[in-house]
């Protein structure tokens, strides 16, 4: 067991090494420098200030060091929590940048990820094999899961915000009010959350229920079914014995597709103007605002990262065949 | 011929390869020109690993295994004299293709300039050989062909090439009862004409029927090894013993042996190496008297 | 007397027709009796065993009819035969290895199985039973991939027999084992029907020597019929039907060598189901067939309790 | 104009009101009808409140917190005194201001002029963006508390007035002693300043400015804006804000809203400048920019011609569905009317006719010789010219994609790119681009920022906000400088000059002035009302949030706004 | 072991069989029909329509949907089918590309990793995870923002270089447990090469399944690529389905009423990946007597 996890950390911290290489890497070898587009920015004409200028940011931004300090600094910084200074949000730290964003960003993600998973889940498997419901509803599921995210978004904002009112279109909370521990305000955030939350729980519930739907039917035709079924169990405890099985590939789907949800995610707090990580990225996208763009991204990483192992170690507890495995049962 | 010596093999097992397991463990014996030697043991005592090993399919983690004299070197050259036959012969067929591409891939080895008419021949008589009639069995898919004529196949497959050696891994184990016999017959043919065979089962009966010698191996150990009828008569080891009293006869009742367990000195098979108790009968324990 | 099969036709579904897998099997069990079922791959031997207690989607029932105690048994109808499953017939499958749910502890499911039909468990019967199968009581704290295959064999058996079936269906139940674990599971079974576990049951295998130990009696099939059915003893001893004569001498025994006795398989191989031929199945690869043959011989009781399809016998 | 949008998909007013965003009558929550919601200056989330930064400060730093000594009234073409007093240059070189009395800051200290000397003092530091002024500014000293006096090496008028709505005061002392990284890079959390409001709070997405109830310009000046809270929103995308100003939830947008014509012309309570195009005032002017120092366009016949061949109808009526007006050939925005000079523009002023371009390329030299139907180089070389504009703006790409098609009819093979931005702006500084769009001069108190944009001279390695086309005509510069010289209120003498710069523009087209953009600006009546407009009995200012345009209109529009309920 | 009897008709039915329950089968039916008629509408939809330049401003502006424009025109007047028709094409095209490169990169990674096991295993299993992890869109967004060039290809390509991890570990599992398989172990006897095992001898048993495999990345490569056109890092030049979204978008086409602009690319790119998804399931029954309904 120890060695199991000896080893998942290190696949886990090399990952991470990688994706933080990849992150340092890419803008610095890409066209464009982030200072030039500062002093754009200040529409700056006097050589000397200019001149001046740019002293000063290379500076502070640390690009007159050599390249391999800068590495090295991008690494410290990393393990002070510190990404630096945003550029199109001067000076703002990135790192407060993203802690304002990223409790939108979980407050969506967390709730669309493990209710679609649930629902999506118990929809599919309640379908599974039985003729009306299978040719019913789950083509209602492909449907789902085929939608861009963006699409179902807009109509959504469109339909209930626009045309029917029901619900805002943007923003996290009115722009009204000012945060407070009041009901008013929880309930407000509620009603800001839910067309971007049913948006990606949406387009997500259509594909659990089709996974679980096609998983379950092999858990159905399998042998332990077929056994309760020849005593005479009663349809439910088979199903619910299948599910059980069905349940444990999901979970590994789950870890696979959680980078796609986090796209998910990105595109729908775009459409919805959510303050979240993903509007911050595409606006650090649109002013070439690497610091941030890195800082977002390393987030995701993490979060990713941190997601995946913590899926990989409830597999691993749930899963008594994956036990055994490790106690060198399997081939 | 063949010579097995102290041959070992340590998988490492668990999710992550935490553990190790010792399927083989410093295993030695010899098969000889045209002899048949059976290599009998229960599931998992590591019979088609050292079947494997000798093939070069998988590599030894300790000991060394020659063919002649000269150690297994997996490749086109060796494959040439040394060939195998496995268990299932339903896995051994790609089954999208058809059964007798197994030929094919046997030209394009080792007789890509044999005119194919040639080829066709050689094909026929090997079929013919393992009495099958190629036009039944010929340009078929292997699930359009029965257990018995795949297995046969596969033999007849070896037989296209100068063998010296055939591994027969439980060749007969998926077969019918009857169809089981007609492939025993051929292999005992195939050894008048001068082949060795390890042939590997877990079943005493065709052992017996067939070999010159048996090794009886048990978790990855020899036990007992000699000439058959030797072992088959005399049985030395408690669980030559268990394994013999374990198997049904048809005419006559089970009889019981006690069991291995009972014994002081075999947790786990020998330790102290092999003992030879008479010529040519060794069994690996030197202290049977104690049992 | 406690099973009455008579004249039971049960048909696979294909593209390219019906697979006629039971093609008219009359026989009869007493109460206490262990029937050996035995006969080639592809004769039918699984699909009596499921016809008896659950038909897959693709079987058909076609004809014929089954008597349980004097009940006739709704075979064809899936629904009214779960009353009589677990209850008053079992099952021991032969895919054992992988017939309990891999995720759940073996005392769990056992609990529920039991709860689902309606039936409370006894722990202290269960852990006695599991007991005589010589497995520890911990097992059902286990999962069943902790368990080597034999052990799981086992675990099947006591959980399909706690319900004190008279009639329970073992199918190839010993095949996949090595010699020892073979002989045990054997005991055990045996061990069940003389506790009064089971009343009777139906023992499927193809290997005729075992059968042999087990089985009062033993029924040889042949492509979706009966072929031969007699007490164990004599049908080993003296088989009446050419291809149980046949099978039995093919059959290579410790002492039996190459160099001293040659033994030889049955030429030839059994027809297809989907279209056979009429009259006496075994007819092309027989060696004694002859014009009569051409006609579907009858199941004649040639002696008390010995029957034979043939016109030879 | 646009038949299809009519009313079919449309929201009707009345659904929309149902649900209303903002929480209504919430404890704590700013009461609606007190409340301005604007959005369309703020690209991103409020990054620092410090007036120096101009560029990115949040919306209403300058304006709403800060204050400049004067606003400029476009209309009128004259500053106003704001926290000037009066001003006057008491001779060539010397100019003086009269601070009111009885200005303060939020904390309750008079403004003097003592911090008017202090704030333009700062533009000493290198780094301060208007530091350039003391190229020319010689010394500013307070005379007294209430006069400063400004001495200069030289003159520059125009400039001069241009300052003088665009520096903001800071108090002296709450700066005094920041370091220069702090003036130019520090946040100022808590802005102490003049102007009517104060900060509150903000967020993410949202800046919110609470009204000063003492402020000065009470009594000083008579007005007082309305809405006791501001809240600007920090720009949703195009369709986001469209939506919120259905839904009542934004009470002034001032983005750019492809197709809000419809809504203008339909009956959703919502207005702008005009009721007809191009619905909105004229803020800057948008020009092809060739790069002259590349061939054939550093050929002045080549660039006319080039001129001529661009379809700017297609543009105005296609890509803006009639938002924007054409600019007619000087690019002088409509404000400038009087400066342009109707004889030059007839005589040699430019208008689109593709056949015409395609005769001014023939006599110029340009032929087609492969017969591709497109031109060659004087030597027969091929012509392949690119436009770049910066990728996702929109607007500008579907206008670039009309130049190449127009270019193409006439013959100019002319390539629609979209790089990102960053990597245009470093293309453009360093001249490495055939041809691009800009629009980087406001409307201001003086064409003397347009020319100064156009002329600039000397060219630099890197061009960085002025003179992109690296257009190099020492006369036309001396011009510039030339006007720069005349004094604000000698408008024949400006016209004089002016002219004779038109003339160099129309001849050489080192730019060409394609379209007026808008000064966007969307307004709900839901909350608000008596928005500008062109109607009679309307306020005529400019109803804007933007950036530096507080001073120009926008702040006067909130003094000016009345609750709709009332 | 039954069908030794094997004759000439029984094999031609057997051979198809796979065929036989595929014509038969609704879902695969339906689903492919859709790809197809939308396929070929990308296809040769711009040749019928003998347009070349689908962003002209050929209409009016804001037209609703007619018989002369059959789904209206946009606010600059462009022909919203025309658009539509090459937009799928570019669509189809990102996904079969995308699709394509990361079915080449996961059939290679997993078939290496599958067969060869042992360290080369360990390495590639890392790999693979980094760029599972990895949260494509990020990279994507990162790459695209800062790359000059975007064409459909270069779009597609990116995708293709990061969306193959879970295909890749799949085809792994279905090596690992082929490569077990005897025949595979006769061919080594027979003297046949690696990659001539992997290619001849296991890679045809998993047909169905790596196109499979195929559908499912082409389906997500559209996805991404319509998310990327969204948020504005599409190809700069060209139409798809993705960049006619974030027009319409931009453009506030909904809010303008102009819904004949918005739904269709939505809904054709829906009804693709849909299509694919439900002809994949309707694939797996077909190819798994299991699944096939009795
Ligand atoms: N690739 C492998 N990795 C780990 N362990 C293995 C591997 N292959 C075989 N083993 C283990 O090695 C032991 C010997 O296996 P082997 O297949 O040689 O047995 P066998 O005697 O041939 O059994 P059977 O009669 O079932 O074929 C078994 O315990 C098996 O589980
Ligand atoms: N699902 C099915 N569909 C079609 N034919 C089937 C099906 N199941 C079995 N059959 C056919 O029915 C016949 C009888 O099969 P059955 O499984 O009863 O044989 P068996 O005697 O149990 O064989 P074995 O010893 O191999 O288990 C065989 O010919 C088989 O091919
Ligand atoms: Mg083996
Ligand atoms: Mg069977």
């Amino acid at each position: 067991m120890r060695q199991y996890f000896g080893r998942k950390l290190f696949i886990y911290g090399l990952t991470f090494v990688a994706a933080v290489t990849v992150n340092w890497v890419i803008p610095r070898f890409m066209p464009g420098d982030p200072v030039a587009s500062m002093l754009a920015r200040a529409r700056v004409s006097q050589p000397e200030a200019v001149e001046a200028m740019r002293v000063y940011y290379t500076n502070l931004f640390g690009f007159d060091e050599p390249i391999w300090q800068q590495y090295l600094n991008f690494w410290g910084a990393l393990f002070r929590g510190d990404f630096g200074i945003s550029i199109y949000v001067f000076p703002v730290p990135v790192t407060d940048l993203i802690m304002g964003a990223v409790p939108y960003t979980l407050g969506l993600m967390i709730p669309a990820v493990l209710l679609s998973y649930w629902v999506g889940n118990r929809f599919g498997a309640f379908a599974a094999r039985r003729k009306l419901l299978d040719n019913t509803v789950l083509p209602v599921g492909y449907v789902l899961t085929a939608t861009p995210y963006m699409w179902l978004a807009v109509l959504l904002a469109w339909g209930f915000g626009v045309v029917a009112g029901w619900f805002p279109i943007a923003g996290g909370y009115s722009f009204s009010l000012t945060p407070s521990w009041s009901w008013t305000f929880f309930l407000d955030l509620l009603h800001h959350w839910a067309l971007p939350f049913l948006s990606l729980f949406l387009v997500a519930l259509g594909g659990w229920a089709i996974g679980m739907r096609n998983m379950i039917i092999y858990e159905l035709e399998s042998d332990y079914s077929n056994y309760l079924a020849a005593l005479g169990a009663p349809a439910k405890l088979i199903r619910r014995y299948a599910y059980r099985n069905a349940i444990l590939p999901q979970i590994t789907g789950l870890a696979l597709q959680l980078g796609v949800l986090v796209a998910g995610a990105l595109v729908t707090e775009i459409v919805f103007s959510y303050p979240g990580i993903g509007s911050l990225i595409l606006k650090a996208i649109q002013n070439q605002d690497f610091f941030l763009l890195q800082g977002s991204f390393m987030f995701i990483v993490i979060g990713v990262l941190v997601a995946n192992f913590i899926i990989d170690i409830v597999y691993v507890l749930i899963d008594p065949r994956t036990r055994t495995g490790m106690a060198g049962a399997q081939a | 011929m063949l010579k097995v010596e102290n041959v070992t093999k340590v998988y490492k097992v668990g999710t992550f390869g935490g553990r190790t397991l010792t399927a083989v463990d410093a295993v030695s014996f010899e098969v000889r020109p045209g002899e048949v030697v059976s290599l009998i043991g229960e599931s998992g005592s590591g019979k088609s690993t050292i079947g494997k090993m000798i093939l070069g399919l998988i590599p030894m983690t300790g000991g060394t295994i020659t063919v002649d004299g000269v150690p297994v070197k997996p490749g086109r050259d060796y494959y040439r004299s040394v060939q195998g036959v496995f268990q299932d012969p339903f896995s051994c067929y790609n089954p999208v293709f058809k059964a007798d591409r197994v030929f094919q891939l046997i030209k394009d080895s080792y007789y890509p300039s044999v005119p194919g008419k040639e080829w066709t021949e050689r094909v026929h008589s090997a079929i013919e050989d393992v009495r099958l009639n190629p036009r039944e069995v010929l340009g078929k898919f292997p699930h359009q062909l029965s257990g018995g004529q795949l297995q046969r196949l596969l033999i007849a497959r070896a037989l296209l090439l100068d063998l010296k050696l055939l591994i027969a891994d439980e060749i007969t184990s998926m077969l019918d009862a009857s169809t089981r016999i007609d492939v025993l017959n051929l292999l005992a043919e195939l050894k008048g004409r001068g082949l060795s065979v390890l042939y590997v089962t877990h079943d005493l009966s065709l052992g017996h029927y067939l070999a010159e010698r048996t090794v009886v191996l048990r978790s990855g150990a020899v036990v007992e090894m000699g000439l058959t009828h030797k072992v088959f008569d005399d049985p030395l080891h408690p669980y030559t013993r268990q394994l013999l009293s374990s198997v049904p006869r048809l005419h006559a009742p089970w009889e019981d042996a006690p069991p291995v367990e009972t014994c002081l000195y075999h947790e786990r098979g020998a330790t102290g190496g092999l003992y030879e108790a008479e010529p040519g009968h060794f069994v690996a324990c030197a202290k049977l008297d104690d049992c | 007397m406690s099973l009455r099969v008579s004249e039971l036709r049960v048909h696979y579904k294909t593209l390219r027709g019906d697979v006629k897998a039971l093609d008219g099997v009359s026989f009869t069990m007493d109460d206490g009796e262990i029937l050996g079922l035995a006969g080639e791959s592809g004769c039918g031997k699984t699909t009596l065993g499921k016809s008896l207690i659950r038909m897959d989607g693709r079987m058909r029932h076609v004809g014929g009819t089954v008597e349980l105690d004097g009940r006739e048994l709704p075979i064809g109808d899936d629904r009214a035969m779960n009353d009589y499953r677990f209850h008053e017939i079992s099952l021991i499958p032969q895919y054992s290895m992988s017939a309990m749910n891999p995720t759940r502890r073996i005392g769990r499911m056992v609990t529920e199985l039991l709860r689902s039909r309606g039936v409370t468990l006894d722990r202290k019967e269960l852990e006695s039973r599991i007991g005589m199968v010589g497995l520890p009581r911990e097992v059902l704290d286990r999962y069943p991939i902790e368990l080597s295959g034999g052990q799981k064999q086992r675990m099947v058996m006591v959980i399909s027999t706690l319900l004190d079936p008279a009639l329970l269906i073992a199918d190839e139940i010993t095949s996949a084992l090595d010699v020892s674990t073979q002989k045990a599971v054997a005991k055990a079974l045996l061990g069940f029907r003389d506790g009064g576990y089971v009343k009777s049951m139906i023992f499927i295998t193809h290997d005729l020597a075992l059968t042999s130990h087990i089985a009062d009696t033993v029924m040889v099939m042949y492509a979706g019929k009966l072929a031969e059915k007699a007490p164990s003893e004599k049908l080993i001893k003296a088989p009446k039907h050419p291809y149980t004569k046949l099978l039995i001498n093919s059959l290579p025994e410790i002492g039996v060598r190459y160099e001293e006795r040659k033994l030889a398989g049955i030429p030839g191989s059994p027809p297809s189901l989907l279209n056979p031929p009429q009259g006496c199945r075994f007819r092309d690869r027989c060696p004694l067939a002859g014009d009569e043959c051409a006609e579907e011989p009858p199941v004649n009781e040639i002696e008390p309790n010995h029957f034979v399809a043939c016109w030879k016998a | 104009a646009c038949t299809g949008g009519g009313g079919t998909a449309a929201p009707t007013p009345a659904t929309s009101q149902a649900g209303s965003p903002p929480a209504q009558g919430n404890a704590g929550a700013l009461p609606r009808n007190e409340t301005l919601y604007t959005t369309g200056t703020q690209w991103g989330p409020p990054a620092n409140f410090n007036p120096i930064r101009e560029w990115d400060s949040a919306t209403g730093t300058k304006g709403l917190v800060y204050e400049t000594l004067f606003h400029y009234d476009p209309n009128a073409g004259k500053l106003v005194p704001w926290i000037a007093e009066s001003g006057s240059w008491t001779d060539d070189k010397t100019y003086e201001a009269k601070i009111r009395q009885g200005v303060t800051w939020a904390d309750g200290k008079p403004l003097t002029a003592k911090d008017v000397a202090f704030s333009y003092g700062l533009g000493k530091m290198e780094t301060v963006p208007f530091h350039n002024i003391w190229d020319w500014l010689e010394n500013v000293e307070a005379v007294d508390d209430q006069t400063v006096r400004f001495s200069f090496s030289e003159a520059n008028y125009q400039e001069w007035d241009f300052n003088l709505y665009s520096r903001v005061i800071v108090p002296e002392h709450v700066w005094t002693g920041r370091s220069e990284e702090d003036v130019l890079n520090g946040v100022n959390e808590n802005p102490v300043g003049s102007g009517a409001y104060k900060y509150q709070s903000h967020d993410q997405d949202r800046v919110v400015w609470v009204k000063r109830d003492d402020w000065w310009g009470k009594t000083a000046l008579g007005m007082e804006p309305k809405p006791k809270y501001i809240v600007d929103v920090a720009n949703p995308s195009n369709e986001v804000a469209m939506g919120m100003l259905l839904q009542k939830g934004l009470d002034l947008s001032n983005n750019f809203m492809p197709g809000v014509a419809n809504l203008i012309n339909g009956n959703f309570g919502i207005t702008s400048y005009y009721d007809e195009p191009p619905y909105m005032l004229s803020a800057n002017t948008a020009w092809l920019v060739p790069n002259t120092t590349k061939k054939p366009m550093d050929d002045p016949a080549f660039r006319k011609a080039l001129a001529t061949s661009v379809d700017v109808k297609k543009i105005v009526e296609g890509v803006y569905g009639n938002l924007v007006k054409a600019a007619s050939p000087t690019g002088l925005l409509p404000q400038w009317d009087q400066f342009v000079d109707q004889a030059v523009v007839s005589s040699d002023g430019f208008t689109f006719n593709t056949d015409e371009a395609k005769k001014m390329l023939a006599d110029a030299g340009y032929r087609d010789r492969d017969g591709d139907g497109l031109v060659e180089n004087k030597d027969g070389s091929k012509i392949s010219l690119t436009i770049e504009v910066p990728t996702g703006w929109t607007d500008w790409m579907e206008a670039a994609r009309v130049i190449s098609s127009s270019g193409k009819a006439a013959g100019i093979e002319i390539t629609p790119e979209f790089p990102d931005f960053n990597a245009l702006v470093e293309k453009r500084g360093k001249g490495n681009f055939d041809l691009v769009i800009n629009n980087e001069r406001q409307l201001s108190s003086s064409p003397w920022t347009y020319y100064d944009y156009m002329f600039q001279l000397p060219i630099r390695k890197v061009q960085n906000t002025t003179n992109f086309g690296r257009y190099e005509n020492k006369e036309a510069w001396e011009l510039v400088q030339q006007l720069d010289k005349v004094k604000t209120d000698d408008v024949e003498g400006m016209k004089e000059v002016i002219s004779k710069i038109q003339k160099i523009h129309m001849d050489d087209m080192p730019i060409i002035p394609l379209w007026y953009n808008g000064m966007w600006a969307q307004a709900s009546n839901a909350t608000w009302k008596n928005w500008p407009s062109a109607a009679e009995g309307a306020p005529k200012h400019a109803p804007t949030m933007w950036r530096n345009w507080m001073e120009l209109g926008g702040f006067e529009t909130l003094t000016q706004l009345q609750p709709a309920a009332g | 072991m039954t069908a030794t009897t094997a004759l000439p008709t029984e094999e031609r039915v057997v051979r198809r069989e796979a065929l036989y329950f595929a014509v038969r089968n609704p879902k695969l039916v339906i689903g492919f029909s859709i790809v197809l008629v939308l396929a070929l509408t990308g296809l040769f939809g711009p040749v019928i329509l003998g347009v070349d330049a689908p962003n002209e401003y050929v209409a009016m502006p804001m037209l609703p949907p007619s018989s002369e424009y059959w789904f209206g025109t946009t606010t600059q007047g462009q022909d919203v089918f025309v658009q539509f028709v090459y937009g799928l094409r570019t669509t189809i095209l990102a996904g079969a590309i995308g699709g394509g490169i990361a079915a080449v990169i996961a059939m290679v990674i997993g078939f290496v990793a599958g067969y060869r096991g042992g360290m080369v295993d360990e390495v590639l299993n890392m790999l693979t995870n980094i760029v599972l992890v990895i949260p494509t869109l990020a990279v994507l967004l990162i790459i695209n923002a800062y790359l000059g060039i975007r064409s459909v290809g270069m779009q597609a390509l990116l995708i293709g270089l990061t969306s193959w991890p879970w295909a890749a570990r799949a085809i792994r599992a279905q090596t690992f447990s082929l490569r077990s398989r005897d025949f595979v172990d006769l061919a080594r006897l027979s003297g046949v090469g690696t990659p001539r095992i992997i290619a001849r001898e296991i890679a045809p048993n998993m047909s169905s399944y790596l196109f499979m495999t195929f559908i499912l990345l082409f389906g997500s490569s559209v996805l991404i690529a319509a998310s990327l056109d969204f948020i504005g890092l599409g190809p700069t030049e060209g139409v798809s389905l993705g960049l006619m979204l974030q027009n319409a978008t931009q453009w506030s086409a909904l809010q303008l009423g102009l819904w004949w602009w918005f739904v269709p690319p939505g809904a054709a790119i829906t009804a693709v990946v849909g299509a694919l998804y439900v002809a994949n399931v309707g694939l797996d029954e077909v190819f798994n007597p299991k699944l096939r309904e009795t």
